[in-house]
């Protein structure tokens, strides 16, 4: 047994650092799936979290996409919300002031819906106290202008990074999108355009039909793919990413459950986010951090840090 | 607001394809309004993955097991057996473990009124039983219920017990008059013209009862449905068109946290769509 | 109602065709899971399909991957089986003459290992009487050398479709991966190379760990995700492929039931196969030919031909 | 081999853990041979999504339901609860449907020998049952059985009721000889030079009985285990590494096809891996 195994009488650490951020532990909410924090506070100690990521924030409010804008599909779910938001302003007056009752780090996920708009969101974020870091999304599949194309082109997907990290003073994470050949290219643009950390995955772009009515579902006609369905892909798309570049990666995608989280962590995951998995559960993530500490436990490691990337190659 | 992991009570066949189910729900009493609903997790399992979303039909004590200890609380739901969601919850048995979330969203406001007319349809019946409850206490209810046939008539004799004057109408006549529940409250609005109304039901007969109490200026509260993920106002995947709403400027309600229950003057009722915001009854028209 | 509504006494019309071919229902096997038929024999009357597609073949037998070679996933698998085959010479000899007692017809999947052995298998099937069509896998994830550059690359793929039209005198359907930024790239180079149908998709390439072991429950890393779990990303992607291409579209990917291959046709797919899901009911295809013929008398179409395609748009 | 939709007969927990079910199969008494296993579909939804292969413990008759009618054919599998499906499987109950996908397999081979050995490891002593039955028409047999402790010895006495000799050891000695079963096999084969043996456990038991019977040129037939899609030699997913076996010139056999009882030379034992290759059991050493 190496130094690093355990004494069974002190609780395993579990905090991670990611780009300059402290974590008390690796589990966090994926954007849009826990709104601004305060729909699952009567749920549990938001405190428990090792960071708080709100829903995907734009200059101003979005109204999204027409309705149905979920489907339910096996062992998953399509959604095209169409990044509904309640905009800059309103998100600094009426939802942050609640987060800030809490100790626990809040990541603001944010769009534009142009070069310009990305520019500006991030500057307003930059000076706010209450975010610890921000995460962009290149790569939201629901917004037809603007968004798809960074997400799937490493040259414009490096210029939105350049173009951010230029009017930031905070760690930026950078959420990419799975619909793409190869994600390590993605990777790899948007760590040398300034990325401090990656998360992936957002969702894959999927369809489902009414076979009675012969229509979409889905009014948006396409939706992202969401929940443990889709996990497979995840992993494999951030054990790629963890290959491919120095920054700490951020495992997301069809996680439910302690085992779950741990498949990214194990393939060299920093931190992980639950999507989906709140909606079937609310109190998922507080029993995702109980589960992490029992497995270093059972595992004898006193420190999930020793977890992380811990994969063995047969 | 909580979720509670706990036990099912009884779930038995009410009519052929309609269910109700009583679950252990310490608490649940005090907390519920009328109008407001549950999301109940059928399977432990992933798939299906989401919980399904079913109105309160009414809370309750249990004489507790042993003296001394508190009488046991529940909640009950009525469902009708339409997917894989209400088949897995129909073979569930008492004494089963079931996650349910609630009371989730807003509830009818009791409006002051000397005749109070709640109109259900089939299933949308549901809601109506709690507000019932309530608005017997301060004046005369009415419960208009109608269906497609006999066998989508529920717990009539219950609102009945408790003072309402009920009158079932269903398409094909097997029970009560034959015709539709909103040429019912034709006759009743006609009569009543200071009442205030509380709907639930498919989406075609929603608007129906919008269109006549909008003719009497008749105050109107509806409980809308759509297809929900998280239930607390989290996903926004459950909103319906607000009054005012256009393409070019847009504007969304969230059914779970805003309503289900909504003033009718809320709703942008010519673009709401028949297939997602009604009852579920509706859905078989197609 | 219009004039192909049906008379309700009259059987409704499951016969598609396909670049020349006739099936008498549009329900076939997906390459790979189900042998070379002799398999599912035992289970039901094969002559109720319409096709029957074999195991993908090379030139020489291929002993496959080394084990564990599967894993479950929720509503899905991996498989990393790496294209074990008894090679073209055993599978003229030993399994097609079995096939030949059933009168339908049978679509030989292939690969090569480098473009020379593409184009020799090619010529070696087009010689086979008993062989009605081809179908040329490009895309199979699980062959390091060789396939997966075809599969990504539209110019590769056209190259190797362009040789194999050559060296084949029967229709060619090309089966695409789902593992690119834009299928319709793929479906449109190869069109013009010379498919006389496309197929789509194969498997989503995945990973899964074992998080007590702390190794991949693959022997190969990644395996191809199929199943139920798949079936939103291929049912866009057929939709897309269809309004892309004008040759027929076979779609694949998580069918399990009628209503599941009715998304594939509803959204322009002329033919569907079903893969995973024969492991989980043997008896799945003759299921989804009833179901499919009920849903026609349900819906008074008298021709699956008027439901393929048939998608409202709202 | 046929895929029956079908009706579970019983479901009963043998000792902590471990589930004897009874399921109604008609024509199975006359197709199953010792060794072959069946394919367990164990919920009628899509998760878990695979099948789960069980070795036949036994088939058998039931005495129709009324006089006149043929006797009700049943099959029997034994089984350990270590996961999902496996859970799932101990909830079910009398009455309830469950699709089984059997006869699967190759059989063991009958071969003629004075001592007839059995060695089951836990739950690996399933596809001895049947083959006990068998033998003992022929010569004496022996079943030696293993365990962790006594609550992985399983179904004995119905071994000592055909008349087979048993000798039960546990690695903490809770019940019978303390120690491993490799450590009777190697005493009795010492005193039976001429005996043939048949074998089904953890790899590890495995290799060991491989390594007794390989220096005593003793004949062993083994039961594997693998990680099974079609169960019908369709997917290729199942299979072991057979003799001769190399990473320059593989040679894998199909677990469901050509196996899963193998003649002990037909494997390529250094190359076996416990993870996969062994009976479930095994597993928990990890
Ligand atoms: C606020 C609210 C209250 C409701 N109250 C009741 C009630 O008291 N009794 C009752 O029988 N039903 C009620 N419903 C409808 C009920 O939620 C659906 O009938 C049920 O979810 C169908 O599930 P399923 O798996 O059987 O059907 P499936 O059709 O297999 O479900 C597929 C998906 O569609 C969703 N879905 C299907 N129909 C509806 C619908 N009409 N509304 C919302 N989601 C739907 C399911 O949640 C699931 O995600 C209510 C719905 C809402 C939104
Ligand atoms: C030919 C054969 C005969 C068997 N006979 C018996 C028997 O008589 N009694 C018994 O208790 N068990 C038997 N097993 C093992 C049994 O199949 C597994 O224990 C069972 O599939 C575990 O399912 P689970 O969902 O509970 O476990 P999980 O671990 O949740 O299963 C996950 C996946 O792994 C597979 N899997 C897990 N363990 C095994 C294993 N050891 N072998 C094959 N697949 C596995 C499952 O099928 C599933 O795909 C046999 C296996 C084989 C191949
Ligand atoms: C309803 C919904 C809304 C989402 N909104 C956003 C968003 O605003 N910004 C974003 O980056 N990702 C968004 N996502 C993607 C998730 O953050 C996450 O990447 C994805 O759902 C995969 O994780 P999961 O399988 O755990 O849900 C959304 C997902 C869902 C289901
Ligand atoms: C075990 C297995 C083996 C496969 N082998 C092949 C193959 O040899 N050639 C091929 O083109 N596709 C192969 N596939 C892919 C399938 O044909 C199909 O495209 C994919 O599984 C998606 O369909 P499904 O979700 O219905 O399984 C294989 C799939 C599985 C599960
Ligand atoms: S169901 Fe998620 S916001 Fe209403
Ligand atoms: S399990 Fe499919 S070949 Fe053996």
């Amino acid at each position: 047994m190496s130094e690093g195994k355990m004494n069974m009488d002190k609780k395993p650490n579990l905090a991670v650092d990611i780009a300059g951020l402290h974590l008390k532990n690796p589990v966090m909410p994926a954007s849009g799936t826990f709104g601004y924090g305060q729909e699952y506070a009567p749920f549990f100690d938001l405190d428990q979290l090792g960071g708080i990521v709100t829903k995907g924030l734009s200059l101003n409010p979005k109204a999204g996409n027409p309705t149905p804008r979920i489907a339910e599909t096996t062992s998953g779910m399509l959604n095209a919300i169409g990044l509904q938001n309640v905009g800059i302003e309103a998100f600094i007056r009426d939802k942050l002031p609640f987060l800030r009752q809490y100790r626990t780090p809040v990541i603001a996920n944010f769009f534009g819906n142009s070069l310009e708009e990305y520019g500006e969101v991030a500057r307003r974020l930059s000076d706010l106290s209450e975010v610890a870091a921000v995460e962009l999304n290149i790569s939201c599949p629901n917004v037809k202008k603007g968004g798809i194309v960074f997400g799937t082109d490493p040259q414009a997907a490096a210029e939105v990074v350049t173009l951010v990290r230029r009017h930031l003073s905070k760690p930026l994470i950078v959420k990419l999108t799975p619909n793409v050949t190869d994600i390590t290219v993605m990777a790899r643009a948007v760590e040398e355009a300034g990325a401090d950390a990656i998360c992936c995955i957002n969702t894959l772009t999927g369809m489902a039909v009414d076979v009675h009515r012969r229509q979409l579902r889905i009014a948006n006609g396409t939706g992202g793919l969401s929940g443990p369905a889709i996990r497979p892909v995840a992993v494999r798309m951030v054990y790629q990413v963890v290959q491919a570049v120095n920054v700490p990666v951020i495992g997301v995608g069809g996680i439910t459950c302690a085992e779950d989280a741990l498949e990214f962590l194990i393939v060299g995951a920093r931190a992980v986010q639950v999507g989906t998995a709140n909606f079937v559960d609310p109190q998922a993530m507080p029993k995702i951090v109980t589960g992490l500490e029992q497995y270093c436990r059972d595992q004898h490691e006193d420190d999930i840090n020793n977890i992380i990337g811990s994969l063995k190659l047969s | 607001m909580q979720n509670f992991n706990t036990t099912i009570l009884s779930n038995q066949e009410l009519s052929p394809g309609y269910y109700r189910m009583r679950i252990l729900a310490p608490g649940f009493v005090a907390a519920a309004k009328p109008g407001q609903f549950v999301m109940v997790r059928v399977s432990g399992g992933l798939e299906p993955l989401l919980r399904r979303p079913f109105g309160i039909f009414r809370t309750g004590f249990l004489p507790a097991d042993c003296d001394g200890l508190p009488d046991k609380e529940y909640v009950e739901i009525l469902y009708k057996v339409v997917g894989s969601g209400t088949s897995i919850l129909k073979g569930l048995h008492q004494g089963d473990g079931v996650e349910l979330l609630g009371p989730l969203g807003n509830g009818f406001e009791l409006r002051p009124a000397a005749e109070q007319i709640l109109v259900g349809g089939g299933i949308g019946l549901v809601p109506l039983y709690m507000l019932a409850r309530e608005l017997v206490k301060n004046g005369n209810v009415r419960l208009l219920m109608g269906g497609r046939c006999r066998d989508d008539i529920l717990a009539v004799t219950e609102f009945e017990r408790l003072g309402v004057a009920t009158y079932v109408s269903t398409d094909d006549g097997s029970l009560g008059e034959e015709g539709l529940v909103t040429d019912v409250l034709q006759r009743k609005l006609a009569r009543y013209p200071e009442a205030a109304v509380y709907a639930c039901g498919p989406m075609p007969m929603l608007r129906a009862v919008h269109e006549l109490c909008a003719a009497g200026k008749v105050p109107l509260q509806v409980s809308l449905e759509a297809f929900m993920a998280c239930g607390v106002g989290a996903c926004l995947g459950c909103v319906v068109k607000g009054a005012g709403h256009s393409e070019t400027d847009p504007h969304y309600l969230c059914t779970c946290k805003e309503g289900p229950v909504f003033m009718a003057d809320q709703l942008e009722w010519d673009l709401l769509e028949d297939r997602q915001d009604g009852c579920g009854c509706g859905e078989d028209e197609a």
